[in-house]
């Protein structure tokens, strides 16, 4: 399996552990990982508030990269990029207007057809072809794991095509596979407040607070994400979220890369567990993952 | 040709076409006197063979009228229609003979402007056209090895 | 390799014939004095001997079927074996779907085919139809009959419709000039409607008088009502086997005119006659975006 | 030999002040055969009929065309007049002289030379017309109404009330539909059972009535008038003669499933009678589930009936009836909870559909009309209704809107509150669409009187928690977003087309919406009649209908079919396509381009073999004369009636030979 790698701003930044996980899982799988070169920002939510041609330019103008690479599709990380590069092929792939701005915008045609995957869509593809086999080092048996997913994975239905819009079950069956025990939950796609951390904080508290309440409540050792921004509300946010709540939550959570590489026997350092605000070791070890 | 003055036979159908000329008429939407009405109950019912009599009896063009797609009076006529009309059409140009002359219009009931409009726009096209002579010329012309077999006939 | 098939064809005409599964093999023999060959009706085992397939075989033997005397024999319950190139097949496919022909009427001995030589036996170039033909091996056959394995054997180079795109691309008048050349020579002879396989009405639109859409009179008045109308009602039909072309006695190339109409419905339509006994028929049905932008 | 008359109207000015009218009528006098030719300022008018009667007797004419307005306008009247005279009114033509002449054309010169050549073209029409006798088609004078719901019952009331026998099929064990489930009815919250089984009884026990439930249409044949309909009565393992509906079957059968009629909110039993009120209160055994026809063991049900009235070998039965006309009304369905994802896939038990909650409000329901939450049966005290459900949404559902939901919310709000006085209802609605007498007023009631909450907005999200519901909306009016915690929630969900209704539309030859819903005939001038003679539709398998148009509909379409039944005899126009069997081949591409199934195929001797061949015919009963036959028969061997070969031919050639006339000139 051969794709263009678009990790997105937030991979170097907020997230590395995302991306230092992603690439070691992608690896071990034989997953062949290309970056593509010279990327930029995808425009994520600021771009489309300020214009619309340039929120749909700026992701062709990677996706035209990824073309020149002969690889079966772009592999993204991030559920805002993925939103992004999806919406573009979407609109570019409909309207022909606009096809014809985004040519002149970036000097060669597009025509809104290189495929997009988010990192799930590819683990959960490997994982149905059976190349966990053999593979798995330390199954995750009994760690009970609260898969959320988020919105922008699974919406606009029509856009992403991202699994079930309303009960999607790509992140549970990957972490089933893992020997994990998925919970049945009930806020998977709700929002965590997103970008609004950084204007309206008290909506994110509140709604991330709900998540992690939600996945307390249902019992779930950790969350598990595929979302840089979801992670930063959930983890980074997670003291302010429980003083603003009164809650008492102490819930970790994983990127799902993170959660592969550790059933296939990477150490937490190579996953960079160590970077979360709230240390998932404890908890795992209180599960049973020998880390 | 100055004083040339084309011949449209039209063929209507009687639920919508020809309403809708009447219309025109009610309306009073005036239009060119070039054009006469032959009605039928539904333009499926309007063979080829009628169209190619009317062009070689003399007529430089002509017209069917049907109801609009999806509207017809008798359900498919008009679809039925659309496809005949299109191959005739197809074979008139390869024959040599202008398509041109062959119009076929949507129009409704309600829609005598668009009857009226019609007949004025095709008498125009046909008028820019001249007369039809194909099928005239054909009915006097002889080859030259029929004269041939003329003359040794005569002998 | 022709001479090879042709054993295996007699062989099966006999068999066919001794086990009386058949009343009589239709196909190809020597023609008089041993030039070209002739349409054979074999009715005996003996007979199926004298059968022919080569490059002469250019004939359309489907015509038989919907006329007299096959026709009553079928009709009697008798079968009717048949040799059939893929066109000839074609045109039996198309008898079927009109109904004209009973399935268990025929036997047909699919022949595969790599092209027949054209009109004027002396020339050995192929005949326009047989140009990248489609169907080097019959659409249907209850045998077939071809050497090796049928897949191998290929149609001969170029385009079928090449007279025909000759044609289109010239300017209109110049078709109407050629058209009222070639047609004023047409001597009302419908030998092309005899010829025709499609052509099985028993009373022809042209017989009619009642009224006379197309004028009878030995007058070249109604010849260009009578090819154009002809074309219409082989359009969707025709499968392009040339017979008309070459039953002609005064050499007008009528099979130009149903072969670019039957070409013009494959684009518009995307249906071509004689492939499928169980399709519709193009003009039996309708799609509701058939192009539509010539309506004003 | 042709005897024409022709009359050239002045319509007044209207044709006089553009048409040379003396000019039309002095030119048409020496085409041949017109021996009469004249010119009157109204013909229409009783003076101006008067002499064209006359004229008619006196020159005893065998032929007329008036020159005068449209034939869309005139022409009935001028043939009812020739009826008079004895002289055929299919040998009357009009020539539209005014709508397409003189009030489109202002050169008097170009108008009058477009007037004679029109009166031309009709002399030489009306020579090849024909006398054409109306076709007289027998009726039988029978109905068969498909469907035993409201509308079903009422048109099968309404036509066995006027003397029609009338079959009436039901494919479930009774009739009553989806009527029978409803507990009270908007806007007057009569109870729907108090008004609907006096109807069913009344149907059940009337002499000229025949119920077939627990029955399908197995097949339909034949044309307006003369249907031949195949009824195949489901195997209902008990012998409807001997039962005496005592019910101890019932009692015994061991096998409990869940109860359709209950839409799940109760059992009944394998074999069963839907509910109590059933008509016929006899039941039937459903082998699906039954155990002696899963397992082969059991048999409880025959060894306790007195009469012996239990037949498992019982099997279905085809009984083959004629009748003159049909009435569909097969009803609807309502969309599945299982499309919603974000209301539970209809995994939570607490979130029910409209038919479920009408269920539980009844007082013949599972609860006794006590409205109770499924999952722990206590009473909700909050309880949210979800209007829109599947309807006006493009993306899951249907584009339409289904017209009754938002009516029968304010009802289930308002039940609700009555039955729970201290209870809290909400209901989130796009729009209030209450148009029908007593509708607005009612919605108002719920609101005012009643104290509902009507919050504008969708619901994004159902969960459930600790046995409550969480509802999360938008409130669009507010701008906020809100989250209701709810012990019971109710869907509105989307009225759609009945199963299998499609199927049904393809036997009975009528067409289906894309969304399976029948069409009818014209949308607002035939809204009863389908485009296949003699089948009307009645109630929701049309569209989403409330009771009163249901019932309103079905009395329309009883009538239409009383109009159809009332002579002896169908008359048709005349116009239709007739086969010249020595010309036809049997290719029978008639056959497929008829929109009417008119085309038959008829067995006849081959002259030369004797063997059997088909030729086609065209049902005159059927034939609504088109002529889409006529250009694909290549031998020309279908003709039309009224717009022959011979009329249309002479109708072109008699108007270019006036071009040659004019070329001459030149």
């Amino acid at each position: 399996m051969r794709f263009a790698f678009y990790p997105g701003c937030a991979l170097d930044s907020s997230a590395k552990e995302y991306r230092e996980s992603t690439e070691v899982v992608a690896g071990d799988l034989g997953i062949d990982l290309k970056e593509i070169p010279e990327w930029i920002c995808c425009g994520s939510t600021p771009a489309h508030m300020a214009s619309r041609l340039l929120s749909i330019t700026l992701p062709a103008y990677n996706l035209v990269r990824a073309r020149a690479m002969d690889v079966e599709g772009v592999v993204v990380p991030c559920a805002s990029c993925y939103s992004r590069l999806k919406t573009a092929n979407y609109r570019i792939a409909r309207d022909p207007d606009l096809k014809e701005k985004v040519k002149r915008a970036l000097g060669e045609p597009y025509e809104g057809d290189v495929p997009v995957y988010h990192v799930l869509e590819v683990l959960d593809r490997v994982i149905c072809e059976g190349g966990l086999e053999g593979k798995i080092r330390v199954p995750l048996e009994g760690l009970r794991v609260a898969s959320y997913y988020g919105c922008l994975l699974v919406r606009p239905p029509d856009i992403t095509g991202f699994d079930d819009a309303e009960d999607p079950q790509l992140l549970d069956r990957v972490a089933g596979a893992l020997g994990a025990q998925p919970v049945e939950w009930r806020h998977k796609v709700e929002c965590c407040g997103a970008a609004l951390a950084f204007t309206q904080d008290d909506i994110v508290l509140k709604l991330s607070g709900e998540i992690l309440e939600d996945a307390q409540y249902a019992g779930a050792h950790v969350v598990s994400v595929g979302c840089p921004l979801c992670h930063s509300n959930l983890d980074l946010r997670q003291r302010n979220i429980e003083k603003y709540t009164g809650l008492n939550l102490g819930m970790p959570v994983l990127y799902v890369t993170q959660l592969v590489g550790l059933a296939l026997g990477r150490t937490p350092a190579e996953l960079g567990l160590k970077k979360h605000s709230i240390n998932p070791l404890p908890v795992l070890k209180r599960a049973g993952v020998k880390v | 040709m100055a004083d040339f003055r084309p011949r449209i036979v039209a063929f209507l159908c009687n639920w919508c076409s020809y309403a809708g000329a009447d219309l025109a008429g009610t309306t009073r939407k005036k239009h060119r006197a070039d054009v006469r009405i032959i009605r039928v109950p539904c333009s499926g019912r309007v063979a080829p063979a009628m169209i190619v009599k009317a062009f070689e009896k003399g007529a430089d063009g002509v017209v069917v009228g049907g109801c609009h797609p999806g509207d017809c009076h008798y359900v498919s006529g008009n679809y039925h229609a659309r496809r005949r009309f299109y191959t005739l059409r197809k074979l008139l140009d390869f024959m040599g003979i202008e398509e041109e002359r062959f119009q076929v219009t949507w129009c409704s009931a309600a829609e005598g402007d668009k009857w009226a409009e019609t007949v004025n726009r095709v008498c125009d096209l046909v008028e820019g056209l001249g007369p039809l002579t194909t099928f005239r010329e054909m009915g006097e012309a002889v080859s030259s090895e029929m004269r041939e077999i003329k003359k040794v006939a005569d002998e | 390799m022709q001479t090879n098939s042709e054993s295996r064809l007699r062989e099966e005409a006999r068999k066919l014939l001794a086990t009386g599964a058949v009343e009589v093999v239709v196909g190809y023999g020597r023609g008089h004095g041993g030039e070209g060959v002739r349409p054979l009706f074999a009715k005996s085992a003996d007979e199926a001997g004298g059968l022919v397939f080569n490059e002469a075989c250019v004939h359309n033997l489907a015509t038989y079927l919907s006329k007299e005397p096959c026709r009553q024999m079928m009709l009697r319950g008798g079968r009717v074996g048949i040799v059939a190139k893929g066109c000839d097949a074609r045109a039996i496919v198309v008898l079927l779907q009109e109904g004209q022909i009973s399935r268990d009427g025929v036997h047909v001995i699919g022949m595969v085919c790599e092209g027949v030589r054209g009109a004027g036996a002396e020339d050995d170039d192929k005949a326009f139809k047989c140009r990248g033909c489609g169907v080097v091996t019959p659409p249907l056959y209850d045998t077939l009959i071809g050497d090796g394995d049928a897949t191998g054997a290929a149609p001969p180079e170029g385009d079928p419709l090449e007279d025909v795109n000759e044609m289109s691309s010239l300017p209109r008048e110049e078709r109407g000039d050629f058209w009222r050349e070639q047609l004023s020579r047409c001597i009302k002879c419908y030998a092309c409607r005899q010829a025709c396989p499609m052509c099985y009405c028993e009373t022809c639109i042209t017989e009619k008088s009642e009224p006379q859409w197309i004028d009878k009179p030995s007058h070249p008045r109604g010849v260009l009502a009578y090819h154009l109308i002809r074309a219409m009602h082989l359009a969707g039909r025709c499968v392009g086997c040339g017979e008309c072309g070459r039953a002609c006695p005064m050499d007008i190339p009528v099979d130009l005119i149903s072969r670019y109409l039957a070409a013009e419905v494959e684009g518009a339509f995307d249906y071509r006659a004689g492939m499928d006994p169980e399709a519709t028929p193009v003009f039996r049905t309708y799609g509701e975006d058939d192009p539509g932008d010539f309506i004003g | 030999m042709a005897r024409i008359g022709v009359f050239v109207c002045h319509c007044g000015s209207n044709i006089a002040a553009t048409v040379d009218v003396r000019a039309v009528a002095e030119a048409a006098s020496r085409f041949p055969g017109v021996v009469h030719s004249v010119e009157y300022r109204y013909m229409c008018s009783d003076p101006g009929q008067k002499m064209i009667a006359e004229t008619i007797r006196e020159k005893d004419l065998t032929g007329v065309v008036v020159a005068a307005c449209s034939p869309r306008m005139h022409e009935p009247t001028f043939r009812r007049l020739a009826e008079k005279t004895e002289l055929n009114p299919f040998l009357v033509e009009m020539a539209n002289i005014r709508e397409h002449c003189s009030w489109v054309h202002d050169d008097r010169g170009e108008a009058t030379a477009k007037a004679i050549e029109t009166v031309r073209m009709l002399v030489e029409k009306v020579r090849r017309n024909s006398p054409l006798e109306q076709i007289r088609v027998p009726v039988t004078r029978r109905a068969l109404v498909v469907g035993g719901g409201i509308a079903g019952i009422q048109a099968a009331l309404d036509l066995v009330n006027a003397g029609v026998e009338t079959i009436l099929i039901e494919r479930s064990p009774s009739i009553g539909g989806k009527m029978a489930m409803l507990d009270e009815t908007f806007p007057t919250l009569d109870c729907s059972q108090c008004i609907l089984t006096p109807k069913m009884v009344e149907l059940s026990q009337h002499p000229l009535a025949r119920l077939y439930t627990y029955a399908e249409l197995d097949g339909v044949e034949g044309y307006v008038g003369n249907f031949k309909v195949k009824v195949r009565q489901k195997a209902r393992s008990v012998d409807h003669d001997k039962c005496t509906g005592c019910g101890l079957c019932i009692e015994k059968c061991p096998s409990r499933v869940p109860s359709e009629f209950e839409r799940g909110l109760a059992d009944r039993k394998s074999i069963y009678v839907p509910f109590p009120q059933a008509v016929p209160d006899k039941p039937v055994l459903d082998r699906e589930t039954c155990i002696w026809f899963t397992q082969g063991k059991c048999g409880a049900c025959r060894e306790i009936c007195p009469v012996e009235a239990i037949d498992y070998e019982d099997a279905d039965e085809i009984s083959e009836h004629e009748v003159g006309a049909i009435v569909v009304a097969t009803g609807y369905d309502i969309i599945g909870r299982s499309l919603y994802g974000e209301y539970g896939y209809g995994k939570l038990v607490d979130v029910l559909d409209g038919l479920q909650f009408e269920r539980m409000c009844s007082a013949s329901g599972p609860t006794s009309g006590r409205i109770v939450r499924p999952s722990d049966g206590e009473v909700p005290k909050t309880v949210v209704f979800i209007q829109c459900v599947g309807s006006r949404d493009d993306s899951k559902g249907r584009p339409y809107c289904s017209k009754i939901c938002c009516m029968y919310t304010a009802k289930h709000s308002m039940l609700y509150k009555h039955k729970v006085e201290d209870g809290k209802a909400y209901v989130f609605y796009i729009d209030v669409r209450a148009g029908g007498k007593g509708y607005e007023e009612f919605v108002n009631r719920a609101v005012d009187e009643d104290r509902v909450v009507y919050l504008r907005g969708r619901v994004s999200r159902i969960y459930e928690r600790d046995g409550t519901l969480f509802v999360k909306g938008a409130d669009t009016l507010s701008g906020h977003q809100i989250e209701i915690r709810a012990d019971l929630v109710v869907l509105a969900s989307a009225v759609t087309a009945a199963e299998g209704a499609r199927e049904l539309g393809q036997k009975l030859r009528i067409i289906s919406d894309r969304y399976g819903f029948f069409t009818e005939a014209h949308p607002k001038l035939r809204p009863v009649e389908t485009n296949t003679a003699g089948v009307f539709l009645a109630g929701a398998c049309q569209a989403p209908r409330d009771i009163p148009d249901s019932v309103s509909q079905a009395s329309a379409a009883a009538s239409k079919v009383l109009g159809l039944l009332s002579a002896d005899e169908l008359v048709r126009e005349p116009l239709v396509a007739r086969v010249n069997e020595d010309l036809c081949t049997g290719c029978f591409a008639c056959e497929a381009v008829c929109p009417y199934g008119a085309a038959e195929r008829v067995k006849r001797e081959d002259p030369r073999t004797g063997a059997e061949i088909e030729k086609a015919y065209m049902n005159p009963g059927v034939c609504e004369g088109c002529g889409a036959c006529l250009p694909v028969c290549r031998p020309g061997a279908v003709d039309l009636m009224g717009f022959s070969e011979n009329q249309i031919y002479s109708e072109i050639n008699v108007l270019t030979e006036s071009f040659k006339v004019e070329d001459e000139a030149k």
